[in-house]
């Protein structure tokens, strides 16, 4: 393994101060914790939004901290959830007096300590509510899984309850625009490449020359199948049909979509894939109202991509329009 | 030495020689949650462990009911994960079991039981979802049994629980998972060891160990 | 070799058509022509800023055309100058009637066919000047090369142009800024690993499980130096010596700093080098006016970095504040 | 059939013998160029040729200057990089010593010359530099003394033009780049061959093949 990193065990909280060293006039670290929050947080009066879970994803979520998005993110160990206490201190850092959103993604780990955090934090009468997301079209939902992953869909959480709470709402309206997003997107991804994470320093799981992975979630698990390799087009039709047969969308909706890079994937081929997939919304009768292409939501070095639909309305175009300013995504008027 | 000291000493130790022991399966465990998971069980269980051994050492005071949960609070901060809440968090809250009697055979038998219920009320797990619970099950239910019908001492009550909770590992391999990372994997977790499984094992393996000295 | 292309021989096509489809209200592409400009190019009254070389370094150059960059970026065969012929028709495309400025990478085949596109151009009278960016500190400019190469610090003459250019300068004062930066600006990189061309589809250079490359270019190019592996600590400071010696700064100095990922490399390791960079800063004694941590400039599917650093005074700071609106780079007010 | 077609009809059959040989070569050159370039000359000059074999291919009038002036700026559109210009470039602007005569042994030479002054004008490389030029050089100087002052018959000069040229390959392997991406390698370029000089001696190699013939 050759990575840019001193050891592995050092490698989240040394990449925590190198993005406040990058961002000093947005981003501040809370006190011995691995969180980053707003430089000015908490911002009284408003909602704060915050979220969290392992590292390896970035940008995702320190990387969206800022104006029009979120508050807080907890960084935990690469690929692991951030501890409860953790995630408690950053709630506790971001409320404003209006309560705080969790936007968690639909992981066990990042489930059970966002619930615990939850606790903790109500305990110390802060208003929480949590959204889970849940956008991978990849694993069934069903008696057998623990349901679907939160995947790159979760960056347009963050953007429209962001806004959203930007807007003044409360938390409740700012829970419901949330989850608005989660009934609408899907994700989709495949891999070229295992990741190989700082701490094993191997590939995660073995990928022979010919071959790709389908369905794989952000944290080198293996996909759900595994095929033979195929074109950009080919892949880019897969994974297309894949979220568009879950999202069942009526002839002429508007939508957003996203070609998301796992982190070791030149730009190039995104927009090679973005190309076919633009295509395929026009054949499909959908009207791309907005198309984002670039790292996301990552998993480390790895290779491959990720495609995305989310079905709009009015509310969420305007929401998705409102101003950002974060390291990770901007969006001016 | 008081019966709180003996208790006290034999919490450390049993403490120590599980840290000891998932130092040495860290690759191993690491491995195994490569195939079906994300390549992290081994490093999450050793640096809460080692922690909950630095936290524990200079508890010299404490009762053996404050170290139990010591090491569950310690847990529950230091891993994170899908493993953290699930361990540390049962374990802190089964520790109330030693709270007023100290560690005896029928407190053991409670703490068992108590311990396997947080971890199924957490993760809603049952058996045969592929999770520590497969492991966890046979062996507090042989446990209970070896003491309470068979009258058992707890040492020997402790070495059935180990071969019980040896056999749920194996119950993982040919199943697939329903609940943890594996279970996106659908079909293609069939074959493989649950990682958590195997911790438990180990750790069950070590207290036995510590038993016997 | 295992990309999310198509045929290799198409991948330059598929990616514009790709930038285009992600960029529709921002991008267009010349008709015939692998040249991307500003959707409302040429800008009436406004110098014009362009750019172009091979293909392979996304989001440069395409990536920073809009509102405070460039209008216009030409797109070679991967690692290949674009020909002069179509650097041509992009600079008639972005002639506003004030001249067009030329931001040139410091490659023979770049200059060479620049060259000849502004011979072209000056035919028809449109008014041309061009200024060579050469901010590689690894290759010596002696005798013995073909001077420096231009790598990462690209970026920044297309900001500081296109922000004079933006406030109505003429291409005279457009060109002496841009000349500023070339001036005051220094990088140096390394690789992990090689880069691999879609028409290759093989490694351009072997390295060892323990080798990396000092003095990388941004093609593949093998760097002046081989060496053992080393932390992410060692390597930061190697690249910062040696882009400090050649830069030799005051005490005080204010500089911008960047540290550019190669394609290939997580944003967590480049976190991880921006961390050592600004304590060697500090060290230094040298205030840093802003940081830059991101893909710029790109090799492929590379992975390494490399480190920009670029002496400011207050017309580059005014001008590197400038509103920029592009998929690339966008800096707020 | 009349000169102006025997020489249109040479100028396409050459034209075909070195798109064909370059195609046959491509790995090879890029081999080259991934060793101190970047790994694209063999692709760079193969779609060159190739496009401008299509152009020619429906100039049946056409006189043989112009035919010349057509592969040279076929290959200034298609080629890109550094080869784009020097070997497009310099054919397109050197194909006017043919526009009077037509191809004889004098304005051949004539046309040599011309050709290696402007790769040198364009790229400013001198013999030594490690580049075309170092081909270049001893194959024109070689053919036109051939030609001028020992009175050979131009496929005799040719074919000492090829020996000329290989030498001048040779010689870019033990020395140091001062020009093209190989000189920034600094002394890491010496014991490579040069890839433009090598594509230049197959083009002459082609041109001696198809004057055989
Ligand atoms: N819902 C659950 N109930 C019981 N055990 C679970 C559950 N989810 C995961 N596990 C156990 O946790 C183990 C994985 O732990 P670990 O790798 O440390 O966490 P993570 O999955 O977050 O990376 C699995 O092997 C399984 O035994
Ligand atoms: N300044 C120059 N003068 C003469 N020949 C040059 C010069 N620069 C490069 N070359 C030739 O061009 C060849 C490389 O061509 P090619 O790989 O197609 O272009 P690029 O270097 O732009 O990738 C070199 O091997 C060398 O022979
Ligand atoms: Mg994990
Ligand atoms: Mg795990
Ligand atoms: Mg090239
Ligand atoms: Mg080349």
């Amino acid at each position: 393994m050759k990575k840019l990193i001193n050891e592995p065990e050092d490698v989240v909280d040394e990449m925590l101060d190198g993005m406040v060293a990058a961002y000093p006039d947005q981003l501040r670290r809370l006190d011995d914790a691995e969180v980053l929050v707003r430089k000015n947080a908490p911002i009284d009066g408003k909602v704060g939004i915050v979220s969290g879970g392992g590292s390896g994803h970035e940008p995702t979520h320190g990387g969206y901290i800022g104006e029009g998005m979120l508050d807080g993110a907890a960084a935990g160990e690469v690929f692991t959830s951030p501890t409860a206490d953790q995630l408690e201190s950053m709630i506790e850092a971001c409320d404003g007096g209006e309560g705080v959103l969790c936007v968690v993604k639909n992981y066990e780990g990042d489930v059970m300590n966002f619930d615990t955090a939850a606790e903790m934090a109500e305990m110390q009468d802060i208003e929480v509510s949590q959204v889970v997301v849940n956008d991978d079209v990849a694993v069934q939902d069903s008696l057998y899984t623990t349901g679907r992953r939160g995947v790159a869909g979760t960056i347009l959480v963050h953007k429209v309850a962001g806004a959203k709470a930007a807007e003044g709402a409360d938390l409740d309206e700012v829970t419901r625009v949330a989850e608005k997003v989660v009934d609408n997107v899907g994700t989709m991804g495949m891999a070229l490449t295992s990741c190989i994470t700082p701490d094993k320093g191997e590939p995660t799981f073995d990928l022979g020359e010919d071959e790709i992975e389908l369905g794989i979630g952000i944290h080198g698990e293996p996909g759900t199948e595994r095929t033979e390799k195929a074109s950009a087009d080919e892949i880019a039709e897969h994974l297309t049909e894949q979220v568009l047969e879950d999202l069942e969308l009526d002839d002429g909706q508007e939508v957003l979509t996203i070609v998301n890079g796992m982190g070791g994937t030149p730009l190039m081929e995104l927009f090679v894939v973005n190309n076919r997939l633009q295509e395929l919304m026009d054949e499909h009768g959908l009207e791309t109202w907005d198309a984002w292409v670039g790292d996301y939501m990552t998993s480390l070095d790895m290779e491959g991509a990720s495609i995305t639909v989310c079905a709009l309305d009015d509310e969420l175009e305007e929401l998705l329009s409102a101003p950002a300013d974060t390291p990770g995504l901007t969006v001016t008027e | 030495m008081s019966d709180t000291e003996r208790q006290r000493e034999a919490v450390v130790q049993a403490l120590e020689n599980v840290t000891a022991r998932l130092e040495e399966e860290k690759t191993h465990l690491t491995e195994l949650d490569s195939a079906i998971g994300d390549a992290d069980h081994g490093t999450n269980m050793t640096r809460g462990f080692s922690g909950a051994n630095e936290k524990v050492k200079d508890m010299d005071e404490a009762e053996p009911a404050e170290l139990v949960k010591t090491i569950g609070v310690t847990l529950v901060s230091e891993v994170g994960g899908a493993s953290g809440p699930l361990y540390g968090g049962s374990i802190m809250s089964a520790s109330q079991e030693f709270a007023d009697e100290g560690i005896t055979a029928e407190t053991s038998v409670a703490f068992a039981e108590a311990y396997l219920e947080k971890v199924q009320d957490r993760g809603g797990a049952e058996v045969g979802a592929k999770t520590m619970v497969d492991a966890l099950t046979p062996a507090v239910h042989t446990y209970k049994k070896s003491i309470e019908t068979d009258d058992l001492a707890p040492l020997e009550a402790l070495a059935k629980a180990v071969d019980a909770a040896e056999r749920g590992v194996e119950f993982t391999t040919p199943i697939r998972a329903k609940k943890g990372r594996a279970s996106y994997l659908g079909w293609r977790s069939v074959g493989h060891q649950d990682p958590g499984a195997t911790s438990t094992l180990f750790i069950v393996e070590e207290l036995l160990a510590t038993a016997q000295t």
